[in-house]
């Protein structure tokens, strides 16, 4: 059985595609039909069968994707042990910056620069080990202090504190150079 | 005026087409088929400046680069043109030599950066499981841990107000409001014995730069020491005043 | 040629793993030696090849993955049409080099060799994930450092940072007064 060029192209598909792709997406990238295309799909299954390679193509959730076989679960979870689950939200992100660069502050001094409630923020950086209570404002209600742990430092690959840019150097990074604001001056000079 | 700009578009699309002076050098050293070794000081820098001037006749922008280039270009043509004072006592750096240099350098550099671009062209092509492409993903902007970047940090930063998405047309606003800005208005609304808060100075529905921004100096005001912060309860506004520091510091 | 169980461990490894695996890490969930897992990759990549599949093992960032072939480039990017990132430009290559050839260095130091202001391309390879902040000099105004990324040496197909090609004489240069050319001149105007 040898794999023709339309089930290569398919193979590569499957396989670049971070989502599932369905029969209809595979026939409009190939410019081949549905018969062509679920032929294709046998081959490249058979092939990785006979050979015994532990992909196959299996359908999922509308479409088609590669997986690995079943038996070598227990061989591939040892990749996802010790991960640290979950994404930084938005929130938590701008909470953390200004953490970042206002450390030792209060819940109160967050809240009135991001405008917004930060307890839920505060309280998924502190369980990701983020930030952390090191003491208390000495004002009346003497409110607790967060600052930033060594996690944080890990998660955004700082060696150091002070390798957090600079005022100057947040704007060096984040602005635009004078020609890029002459092209979008031009540019929008004719939108207007 | 129609025909100057279409004339001299040709000048104009060059001086674009440059990386920079040194491009431009290493350009015409190519043209005119010059040794980098055995720069012809004089005849290179005439050929620079019609570039220059050119560009400037059509009332073009050119780089602040270009212009030095220009001043030691021009300095180095003179000073060839010079006798000689062999017994001068004074050992001078000959700029020629420190010119080679840099050509060299960069000439080297920009041999790799199109090695690189080979590189780029080929592996453009290739597809690796999966890594790479997640980061194309539209809905991946939010962090993978261990993923995140600094700037990642810092585009959260600024975007630290709520509301609407900045439109690209409404970034222009940052060149309205540098840093340096702001510790000049500041150093009127925080005059000395003054409190003021930080919603007074940032003002009603401020823009989101402008809440970054003020917030940025204000954290630096604090490193270098020059004001202070207080919150009289919790809840309260935070409110800032002047140490002395800053008079005399600055 | 017949997959035993430790390639198909091994491919089913490489498959699942976000990052590129390196060979320790491949001896360690297998329990094999390097020897033997080296022999499973031959054995997967000529199956591969044999069989006329369109993907291989390659050694790219310190590690293996598995990679579709250049043919097939066009076919698959028709997915990632308007969210693949275009390519450099020159200005973001040319300081992508130096950044590469001479880490950790400052933009100070990139923009005397480039000879221009490289705020914007260093920015570009920042967002793109090329280079990161990897600390500051210990000079006057202890400016910013910049390193190559993991995404560098895969965005340009190599193993590691030692397989960028040799330039002997950037040290040289980079290391060399202008005085000292002047003397290279001697000897080495024959060379144009």
């Amino acid at each position: 059985m040898i794999l023709d060029r339309l089930a290569r192209e398919v193979e590569a598909l499957i396989f670049a595609s971070e989502k599932p792709l369905s029969i209809q997406q595979l026939c409009e990238y190939t410019g081949s039909g549905e018969d062509s295309i679920h032929q294709a799909l046998d081959r490249l299954n058979r092939s990785f069968l006979d050979h015994q390679h532990c992909l196959t193509i299996i359908e999922i959730a509308g479409g088609f994707r590669i997986a690995t076989d079943r038996e070598f679960g227990d061989v591939v979870s040892q990749l996802f042990e010790g991960r640290k689950p979950g994404k930084l939200s938005r929130a938590a992100l701008e909470t953390m910056a200004v953490i970042a660069y206002s450390q030792p502050c209060t819940r109160i001094a967050i809240e009135s620069i991001r405008g917004v409630n930060c307890d839920s923020a505060i309280r998924t950086l502190l369980e990701r080990d983020m930030i952390k209570i090191s003491g208390r404002m000495e004002t009346p209600g003497r409110p607790l202090l967060y600052s930033t742990t060594m996690a944080f430092l890990e998660y955004f690959g700082l060696s150091n504190l002070d390798h957090l840019p600079r005022f100057d150097e947040i704007e060096e990074l984040l602005g635009m150079s004078s020609s890029e604001l002459e092209e979008r001056d031009l540019f929008g000079a004719g939108e207007e | 005026m129609k025909e100057m700009t279409a004339s001299g578009n040709s000048y104009r699309i060059e001086l674009d087409a440059f990386e920079g002076p040194l491009d431009l050098l290493l350009y015409l050293l190519r043209r005119d088929e010059i040794d980098i070794y055995d720069i012809p000081v004089a005849h290179v820098a005439d050929q620079f400046l019609i570039y220059i001037r050119r560009a400037r006749e059509l009332d073009l922008d050119v780089a602040s680069e270009y212009l030095v280039m220009a001043a030691t270009l021009t300095k180095m043509k003179s000073k060839a043109l010079l006798p000689k004072h062999a017994n001068s006592g004074e050992e001078e750096v000959d700029p020629g030599a420190e010119l080679r240099r840099q050509l060299v350098l960069y000439r080297t550099f920009r041999l790799i950066a199109e090695e690189l671009q080979k590189s780029e062209e080929t592996w453009t092509e290739i597809y690796t499981s999966p890594g790479e492409r997640e980061r194309w993903t539209s809905d991946s902007l939010e962090i993978e841990p261990g993923q995140a970047s600094l700037l990642d940090l810092l585009e959260a930063l600024s975007s630290l107000s709520e509301g609407e998405p900045e439109l690209p047309s409404q970034r222009i606003q940052r060149t309205e409001l540098t840093i340096s800005e702001c510790i000049g208005s500041l150093e009127h609304k925080i005059a000395p014995g003054i409190t003021i808060s930080f919603k007074d100075i940032i003002g009603p529905e401020p823009a989101r730069l402008r809440i970054v921004s003020y917030f940025i100096t204000i954290l630096e005001l604090m490193r270098r020491g020059w004001i202070n912060c207080h919150q009289a309860y919790p809840f309260s506004e935070i409110e800032l005043q002047r140490t002395e520091r800053w008079s005399v510091d600055s």
